[in-house]
């Protein structure tokens, strides 16, 4: 299957809201042990609302669709990964607007969009240890994946192994941004709890397709 | 866990709404969202509005401090959560009478992402936004990396010296910059003795030994400088006060205002047995002390603790400091 | 015990130094003995001299109401104890301008006693002393035994109107009057949660099961009217509120004005959170809420807890309610 | 031995204070189980300061001494049991204004003083469950013994035998005062603190009479 429809777009949300709640007390642990606690409630409310949204919508253009699902987000989970999985969202969106099917290099846009979002409003950079250390190679590695005319599905298997690759690497990082940030050297070797939840993401997104294509 | 709350998923609206309904004649909300406060009764033409924001679980932080003479509104979001963006964005439109608006509020993540997205939606509706981001707590950044510093209590003064100058009808030019000026002469430390917590979470957001203390805390358990036994009051006072008082630093012939802030379910009584070493330390150095404002003024729920604030005065800080101000949480006759 | 002391011997003395270093422009003390705390400045000619009393620990009651528009002096107990007789009278002595002095008080045996005691030291003096005693609490004894009531919380409403009657050069028989009215219209009932920690002893003063809740507690930990498992706040506002309003009784037409006391260790959000359902119960019975004070007004330490007042208002009341006033701890701009 | 002198005035005052001292947990708990607990406290406070204060006493009124003593009390334990020993040692001292020893009489007269203070400063009535209940039943033996012209150690033991009947009968009764009266019928059937407090005071006081007496 070369390109995603509408279908497929509300199926890999739901997926995300599906691990993010089964994620939820994972990601609290994750960011009570440095943090305030608060990222599993933030993500499920997060993608519950972009869910519900989603799956309501009437849109046919893909791009709107996302766009407004991040909208909804921001309205639900303005915390600081909500506000940046919002952004990402609409950013992403905003990249593929008018489209009513998507294809492999368009994921690898979407997610390009997403990463250069979260970029912008954490003004951060990548070895921050954020959840940018995951979306970022993510996107480069989809962005590979298409150049070589890959489906959708293999764009995110290439994406997800960088994220899960970025996601170790940023274990070794220090953190600079964030509560995260109070601990200084006892950050480093702990999973980023942002950087989990975008792993969590970009698996979700890939796991929706990958089941499509089995059924 | 012990509160008084109905369904914990409400305990934002609840409190909200208890809020609105005790003080209709001081605040009211907008957008039909009572996450949106801004202050009861006509705008005055020509004057700055200022707006907050942050999480709940603080108060009178942040919505108590719309009131006269301090802020027109506040966006209010769930416990120790940022509000939204879009949030903050009708409480701007609410209190701009044409002269701009001024955010001041904490440094955290969330808070700024959202800030900065409302400022984005603001200038595309022409209103000018300003923004000062208080971060005072010594403890969260060591000195030269002071953009990193935690805003706690201290942003009480930021506020009030801030309300009182757009009361003046200044520009928000003006207002922002006796903002920026106070934000520079506060500095903070906290000390936590035990944890809260968060209603929808249900259990204490971090633990402390049964004789532990954690001087530096922030007022969301972000980590402090050092845990250890619970000391007396006074070598508590002893390490916290000196790294506040020599950070800017604040000096002989120097004149202040201290703020003695309890984080929750801290007596008054043990905030008074603090502020006495607090006096004769700051009075010792050859420190002037102006006045003292003592009590609750940014909690964290019910977390065991205090910190200490110290603002630096000059002429015109405290000025603007003695002027009266009245919320349903804070009021001060004229000082002088 | 995780508290800021230092030898809890002298908790109350540490407390009582910090208090008066605080706010040396508004308290002094008299006699050399830091527990006889007095209004600074000069007394004013001709007018009454009010004077209250009682245990430390309950910040800020009672020297915390001591000020402009409200006392003129307080003697201090140690911890939940009276302050001697000898100390009353000193602070007696001291307040008095010649138009006599007012005893206001909470009704509790010490007390009592030794202000009975001290106003016959006064009399001897030539002092002319009378005394009001507060108790509103209606958990503390059933109605037609009112003089067995514990005063609690509600003693605010008489100080506050005493005050502004004083303040208006009343004579001591017209201030009396005013303070027994405002004593006789205000009704009290509170609820604990978890105890608190006297310094002297170190360990909890009662206990209460993991998801226990006493409602009518008094503020010493006196026994309420039923122990039971922790309710929802809508449940335990709907089971206090009814034997407040219908003990004097207040109904449909009254105005109000409501205190909403938190007892030490709850937050300021779930004083709200109950505030929610005073109110809707309040506004269905066709009692208008003329104003709602809600924070800490009298404590017991660390106690986890609520109180409820509710004050029935008429011109005279609800006019000197509104006057203003400032204490240390408790400001207020004229209502209206 | 017919008459005490300064000396044995003194060690009566340092026999309670040492009665106090050792009981104060016993007072504590039992005023914590229906009052708040400081019982035992006040009344340590209390006869320190008494002791202290006759130690140090030049008089040689004793009724002065006891006045003082009471006095001193009442600075020391304004409670309301600190309060109503204070007004006792006032009000029997007052009643032996001038002697400088003290027969069987004049001790019957001091306890009849003492109660007849408490009564007046607490406003109470025998039957209420107070320490009126020991020191009124106390007063009245000691009268009788001393119109039998009994010893200071005869009247005591008097004193103190009524007084621990008084005690025992005010178990049985439902306290009318203070935090007790709170408790309504829960306070049947408990022992009274006030009223445990003023047999000790007696006991206290025979004790230190007989033991000089066997020395
Ligand atoms: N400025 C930033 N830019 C990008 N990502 C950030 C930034 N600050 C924090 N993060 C990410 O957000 C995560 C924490 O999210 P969250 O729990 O929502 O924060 P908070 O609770 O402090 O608002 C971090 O683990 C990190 O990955
Ligand atoms: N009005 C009164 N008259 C006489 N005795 C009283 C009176 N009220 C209380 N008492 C006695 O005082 C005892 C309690 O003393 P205390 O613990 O000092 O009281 P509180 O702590 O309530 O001030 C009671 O057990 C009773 O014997
Ligand atoms: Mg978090
Ligand atoms: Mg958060
Ligand atoms: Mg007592
Ligand atoms: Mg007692």
């Amino acid at each position: 299957m070369d390109t995603l429809c509408k279908d497929d777009i509300v199926a890999m949300i739901r997926a995300i809201r599906s691990t993010m709640e089964e994620q939820r007390d994972h990601l609290i642990e994750l960011d009570a042990a440095m943090g305030d606690g608060d990222l599993g409630l933030t993500m499920v409310k997060a993608f519950v609302a972009a869910d519900e949204y989603a799956a309501s919508s009437d849109l046919t253009d893909l791009g709107k669709l996302l766009m407004q699902a991040g909208m909804t987000m921001a309205k639900a989970a303005p915390s600081t990964m909500g506000t940046l999985a919002a952004t990402g969202f609409m950013r992403g969106g905003k990249a593929l607007a008018g489209k009513e099917s998507i294809d492999g290099a368009d994921l690898a846009a979407f997610l390009r969009a997403f990463a250069a979002g979260i970029k912008e409003r954490g003004k951060t950079e990548v070895g921050n240890k954020t959840i940018l250390d995951v979306m970022h190679p993510a996107a480069t590695a989809a962005e590979q994946a298409a150049a070589d005319a890959v489906a959708p599905a293999g764009v995110l298997a290439a994406a997800a192994a960088a994220a899960r690759t970025g996601w170790e690497e940023a274990k070794g990082m220090q953190a600079q941004h964030g509560r995260q940030a109070y601990y200084r050297e006892q950050s480093i070797g702990k999973a980023d709890p942002g950087a989990t939840a975008g792993l969590f993401i970009i698996q979700a997104m890939l796991g929706a397709v990958e089941s499509k294509e089995k059924s | 866990m012990k509160k008084f709350i109905n369904d914990p998923k409400n305990f934002v609206n609840d409190m909200l709404e208890g809020i609105l309904c005790a003080h209709p004649k001081q605040l009211t909300h907008v957008n039909d969202d009572r996450h949106c406060i801004v202050k009861a009764g006509p705008k005055r033409k020509g004057k700055v509005g200022i707006a907050t924001g942050g999480g709940s679980g603080h108060l009178p932080l942040f919505l108590g401090y719309v009131g006269e003479g301090l802020l027109d509104g506040c966006a209010v979001g769930d416990v120790f959560q940022s509000p939204s963006s879009d949030q903050m964005f009708e409480v701007t439109k609410a209190i701009d009478s044409g002269a701009g608006v001024l955010y001041i509020y904490g440094n955290y993540g969330g808070d700024i992402m959202n800030f900065d997205m409302a400022a984005e939606m603001a200038s595309m509706e022409d209103i000018r936004v300003e923004q000062v981001v208080a971060g005072e707590d010594v403890a969260s950044a060591p000195k030269g990396e002071e953009g990193k510093r935690r805003g706690v209590a201290g942003i009480f003064f930021v506020y009030k010296c801030a309300g009182a100058k757009a009361d003046e009808l200044a520009s928000l030019d003006e207002v922002k910059r006796v903002a920026d000026k106070a934000a520079a002469n506060v500095r903070t430390m906290g000390v936590a003795l035990s944890p809260n917590i968060i209603p929808e979470i249900g259990k204490p957001q971090f633990s402390l030994g049964e004789n532990e203390m954690e001087i530096g805390m922030g007022i969301h358990g972000e980590p402090g400088i050092r845990r250890g036994e619970l000391r007396s009051a006074e070598e508590i006072v002893q390490e916290m006060l000196p790294p506040i008082l020599d950070d800017i630093p604040i000096k002989k012939g120097d004149e202040v205002s201290i703020l003695m802030n309890g984080l929750g379910a801290t007596p008054l009584e043990e905030l008074y047995v603090l502020y006495r070493t607090v006096h004769r330390m700051v009075v010792e150095r050859g420190i002037a002390v102006f006045n003292v404002y003592l009590g609750e003024f940014a909690t964290s729920l019910e977390m065991a603790g205090a910190s200490i604030s110290v603002f630096r005065l000059d002429d015109e800080l405290k000025a603007l400091l003695s002027t009266s101000a009245r919320s349903p949480f804070f009021e001060q006759l004229t000082i002088g």
